[in-house]
């Protein structure tokens, strides 16, 4: 990984607003206090991605002060996750990050899976990687679809969620729902692989490029487009780290740094597939690293077929049978596969003593769980480190010198996902 | 008699009587309410079909009801107003706004006028000698609707959505009527009747108007606040802007106000560059539909596709590019009208 | 930058297109998509072929809920009414289908396939009271039918829970 | 281990999983902190999690069986639940994992010890990204870290009473909803 070296220069130093870094207070030098309009943007509000709250004072159209209040979805996961077995526990991830649904689950399970210490068998984890790479489409293409709402454009949204139920429709084959699929398991997959899938899943990668080239028909050249985006919510490679941004907001920011490129996880390390870095740290630049994350992902869901073709046949989850539940037809026939079954979904399994920080590459960055368990069936505390939470931070550093379309532009890009910042 | 305007009384320059005009006024008004009414359904179903879907379809035969039923829930809802507002404007606003939009049609030429029963019955409810300064005299007072009406209802959002209304329709009246100046230098009238004919004898002005019909649109787009210069109700970013507070018919009447807006200009941008009613074969008042609707056609199509400005670039391009390109445009129609 | 006049116009050229593609829209309640076998949608509750039902009342489907939306409480069988084909039987059954998550665990945890998810997706109501299904409602066959997928194309080569075992 | 040795306030170093954990002195830790950014590029912090450790021990705990390592099973007849987890030092432990965001990547986790109402330092001078890590970490766990900005609460209410996710704070009575019949 490496700073990019800018060819165009962002801004000089830091612009992380002091003291408070995270709010943007009115400079009185600037702005004449009674002409200040102090506005509610949400929690209601049709663009602030579900109940993202701003509290921002206007100078006419100008932002002049902004404070992102949130908690409005907190639902307390990390409590009830205390409460429940590692086994129930997986449903919980998912529903965090409603867009970005299995990569969470990835998460906690290979957390689960680190304080094991099991081997998942390398169907599962080329299968894990073909899902999370549908679901960074999924996630990307939904937030196409949003943003470019945001800013007028209407039809985007449409053809986006379009191919978003293409990629649904894998989900619903392979998983049984759609979305908040319990897919991942500790060990491996809940499931064997459908036959149908991979025709479906290779007729979806042959379609995918071209609908994205019809996407960046629309918006790339455009010249609205492109003046509602360049320049917009500017974000230095430093500040960018300094407030701890990561995924498309840090490459979009010149920032060379993909987790599943510097710190392989599953088996990335075995699949080519190229980190889209941008340096210019706008909107502009975040939209540009979103559509070629996307292309990114199909080659990577293509190979991941490839591989998944080999392996048909092969095992999907670990032979553990103090971990996994036993295979279903033992159950009539085996009365210790009828005692684990009834003792993991029961008391579920016990998980080591340990505390462990695993992270993934989410499609909004470093989506990482913070797990302790006390070496009983539940864990001690799960804590998400969550991505857009992060995200949302920056918002007052990238709003210098912004209108109120501009702030929705800028909201937008960072990709805030309120149900995994409030948690 | 003398309760007659003058207007109306000497409206035939091939001396139609006065109550003919009224009846045809009438006949315009209802003819104008229905264009709006499947204008929305068009639009929606054009919408639909862009952006792959259907669009309505479940009120009548292809969703041919729609706009009635829109209607009936309009009619029906509550017309609440905010403890807040100002009462008496914020209940006078829409009505000012939806009167002065359906006025500007009456000097819109439609068709040849035609000789019924041995009256004489033209094709315009009224053909005066200032028509065009007419449409956007009443044009510009149409806007203190959407002003009143934001400012009035006391709420933030429509305070900024009537600040944005205010400045972005005066910026773009100047350039639109600018715009026009080319044709008007050309025709040498203002009656609109008298530019149909002149276009007649010589050539759509789209042709060497170019350049002002390029900018009248544009500038038209913005002052009918139609994407991509929907900044006055920016939904993204106002919420609805002018008319956040408002609901029901008051709603009702401002959306039809906007859209009746539209259609005149379409209306008024047929009239001074596609040469009117003029076409072969179809009867005149066909012409003048199917280029209206042509137009119409366009303006949806921009919705689709087109990102909305920002407040400070609509303004920009307002002020620097089209007006500019206005001036440059009439002062050089001016040289050339004059040199040849 | 400057401004693309033309790279604005292909966006046009673009939306204009899709006038003469297919609308993707699904006419909802006329039209029903089939849903992949695998779906998990309402449930339902078995019997035996001899008319005997499956759920032996062990409340393990009850306990392995993330959500907590299932209770049972079981009855033994008698000689002179017989429920389910084990020792016991579930007397009361009920699930609060708007807790539900629709994760599967309880089908997963049936060791008598008694419970499984259909494929059924519409069940909304207007009442809260009206999502609380009981034995009764889960052991019929649902009214409402949707499409499924061809099952042979699409579900494991080991068939699961979803076909009776 | 040695890279780690000069860090101020160091306690301990421990590591398990492929993961480092450095045990701060709760005083030292804005030192460390900066130490780590400065002299050992961790310009990066992904997180900060305190944990609540109330109870921690408090019954007995059964050994993992069955893994690739071996069987441990806490001596046999007694349902692997002769063995309580290792005591913690205090209450609660705040971790802050840094990352060192350059070609070679390293997460360490730096732990410090607090007891109830025992106040740490605010790391926001060092990574301005603790700013909302720190307010959360005080909502749900009432840590008051000296020297924040703006120390109010980011996920609650303003007005809320208690720290949620602290071990003591009391779970929902919210009954699921059946049907009632006996």
């Amino acid at each position: 990984m490496s700073v990019i070296e800018r060819t165009t220069k962002i801004y000089e130093g830091s612009r992380i607003p002091s003291p408070i870094p995270t709010t943007l207070q009115v400079d009185t030098s600037k702005h004449a206090l009674e002409d200040i309009l102090t506005i509610n943007f949400g929690p209601n509000h049709p663009s602030t991605h579900g109940v993202l709250r701003l509290v921002v004072d206007l100078d006419g159209e100008m932002v002049a002060g902004l404070s992102a209040v949130i908690g409005y979805l907190h639902t307390g996961f990390e409590k009830t996750m205390e409460q429940k077995t590692w086994w129930k526990c997986i449903t919980y991830p998912e529903r965090i990050d409603y867009v970005s649904f299995q990569v969470n689950e990835l998460a906690f399970v290979l957390a689960i899976e680190k304080l094991l210490g099991i081997d998942v068998p390398r169907k599962a984890t080329w299968m894990r990687m073909c899902l999370s790479e549908l679901t960074r489409i999924h996630s990307h293409l939904v937030w196409l679809g949003t943003s470019a709402l945001e800013l007028g454009a209407i039809s985007m949204f449409w053809y986006t969620f379009d191919d978003r139920d293409a990629t649904l429709d894998l989900f619903e084959m392979v998983c049984g729902t759609r979305m908040h699929t319990r897919y991942f398991q500790a060990g491996g997959l809940a499931e064997d692989i459908p036959e149908g899938f991979y025709a479906q899943a290779r007729a979806w990668c042959k379609k995918m490029p071209k609908a994205i080239d019809e996407y960046e028909a629309i918006l790339d050249r455009n010249a609205i487009w492109l003046k509602r985006t360049k320049g917009i919510g500017l974000l230095s490679a430093d500040d960018a780290i300094a407030l701890g941004q990561s995924g498309p907001v840090l490459r979009a920011s010149g920032v060379n740094w993909d987790l599943r490129k510097n710190m392989p996880y599953l088996a990335y390390d075995e699949v080519s597939f190229d980190v889209p870095v941008f340096h210019e740290g706008d909107v502009y630049a975040r939209y540009r690293v979103h559509m070629e994350e996307m292309r990114e992902s199909v080659r990577i869901v293509t190979q991941c077929l490839d591989r998944l073709e080999e392996m048909r046949g092969e095992p999907w989850i670990a032979d553990d049978r103090k971990v996994v539940l036993p295979p279903r037809e033992e159950l009539h026939t085996s009365m210790e596969s009828l005692i684990h079954h009834f003792k993991i979904v029961t008391e579920g399994y016990v998980v080591p003593e340990g505390e462990v920080y695993s992270c993934v590459e989410s499609p909004r960055g470093e989506f990482g769980v913070y797990v302790v368990s006390d070496g009983g069936p539940k864990p001690w505390r799960v804590k998400f480190r969550a991505p857009s939470f992060v995200a949302l931070q920056a918002t007052a550093t990238c709003m210098t010198d912004a209108a109120i379309a501009d702030m929705i532009a800028v909201v937008g890009s960072l990709d805030g996902v309120m149900g995994e910042v409030d948690r | 008699m003398s309760l007659v305007p003058h207007v109306l009384l000497s409206s035939g320059v091939n001396g139609e009587p006065w109550w003919i005009a009224i009846v045809k006024a009438f006949i315009v008004i209802n003819l104008v309410l229905v264009t709006f009414a499947y204008l929305t359904l068009a639009e929606r179903k054009i919408m639909g079909r862009m952006q792959l879907r259907y669009g309505p379809n479940r009120a009548g035969p292809f969703g041919l009801l729609q706009p009635i039923a829109d209607l009936v829930k309009l009619i029906r809802k509550e017309s609440f107003f905010p403890a807040a507002a100002i009462d008496v404007l914020y209940i006078f606003s829409p009505f000012l706004a939806a009167f002065t939009a359906l006025c500007t049609f009456s000097v819109i030429p439609w068709g040849p006028g035609w000789e019924i029963g041995g009256y004489q019955i033209n094709g315009y409810v009224a053909d005066l000698p200032i028509a065009l300064l007419l449409i956007f005299a009443i044009g510009s007072i149409g806007i203190y609707g959407f002003i009143l009406g934001g400012w009035s209802s006391d709420s933030k959002y429509a305070l900024l959505g009537s600040m944005r209304t205010c400045a972005q329709l005066v910026s773009y009246e100047v350039a639109l009527a600018l715009s026009v100046l080319g044709v008007v230098l050309m025709s040498r009238s203002l009656s609109l009747v008298d530019i149909v004919a002149a276009q007649a004898n010589e050539t759509w002005y789209v042709l060497p108007q170019f350049v002002g019909f390029v900018v009248f649109l544009m500038a038209g787009t913005a002052e009918t606040a139609r994407a991509p210069f929907d900044l006055p109700e920016a939904e993204q970013e106002l919420v609805a802007g002018y008319h956040t507070e408002y609901g029901g018919m008051r709603f009702g009447l401002f959306s039809m106000s906007e859209y009746i807006n539209l259609i005149t200009l379409s209306a008024l941008c047929v009239t001074l560059f596609l040469g009117g009613w003029h076409g072969p074969l179809f009867p005149g008042p066909i012409w003048f539909l199917l280029k209206l609707f042509f137009l119409l056609f366009l303006f949806i199509w921009v919705r689709t596709t087109v990102p909305r400005l920002r407040y400070d670039q609509l303004m920009r391009f307002g002020w620097k590019v089209l007006l500019p390109v206005a001036t440059l445009n009439a002062v050089v129609t001016a040289i050339l009208v004059v040199a040849l | 930058m400057a401004p693309q006049p033309f790279g604005t116009l292909k966006g046009f050229g673009v939306t204009f297109r899709q006038i003469f593609r297919k609308p993707i829209t699904e006419q909802y309640p006329e039209f029903k998509r089939a849903v992949y076998p695998r779906f998990r949608g309402r449930h339902m509750l078995h019997r035996h072929e001899n008319g005997l039902e499956k759920c032996v009342g062990c409340s393990l489907c009850a306990a392995a809920c993330p959500s907590d939306c299932i209770r049972v409480v079981a009855a033994e069988n008698t000689a002179d009414n017989r429920v389910s084909a084990g020792e016991r039987y579930a007397r009361i059954y009920e699930i609060n289908m708007s807790r539900c998550i629709f994760c599967g665990y309880c089908e997963l945890a049936c060791p008598f396939d008694a419970i499984t998810l259909g494929n059924q997706f519409e069940i909304s109501e207007y009442s809260r009271d009206d999502l609380i299904y009981t034995k009764d409602m889960l052991l019929t066959e649902p009214i409402k039918r949707v499409p499924v997928q061809d099952a042979d194309l699409f579900d494991t080569p080991i068939p699961a829970y979803k076909t009776s075992s | 281990m040695t890279a780690y040795d000069d860090v101020p306030g160091l306690v301990e170093t421990t590591g398990s999983h492929g993961e480092t954990t450095l045990v701060i002195d709760s005083s030292r830790i804005v030192e460390a902190c900066t130490h780590l950014r400065d002299d050992l590029g961790f310009n990066f912090l992904s997180d900060v999690t305190p944990t609540d450790y109330l109870g921690w021990g408090g019954r007995g705990v059964s050994g993992y069986i069955g893994t690739t390592a071996g069987r441990d099973l806490h001596g046999p007849g007694t349902q692997g639940l002769a063995r309580v987890p290792d005591a913690k030092p205090k209450r609660f432990a705040v971790n802050y994992h840094a990352l060192r965001l350059s070609d070679d990547p390293v997460r360490v986790r730096l732990q410090v010890w607090l007891d109830d109402g025992e106040e740490v330092d605010s790391v926001v001078p060092v990574w301005p990204t603790a700013d909302w890590f720190e307010r959360e970490a005080w909502d749900m766990f009432g840590i008051v870290f000296r020297g924040h900005p703006n120390l109010v609460r980011i996920l609650m209410e303003d007005d809320w009473e208690g720290h949620p996710l602290r071990k003591d704070y009391p779970i929902g009575g919210e009954p699921v909803r059946f049907s009632g019949a006996e």
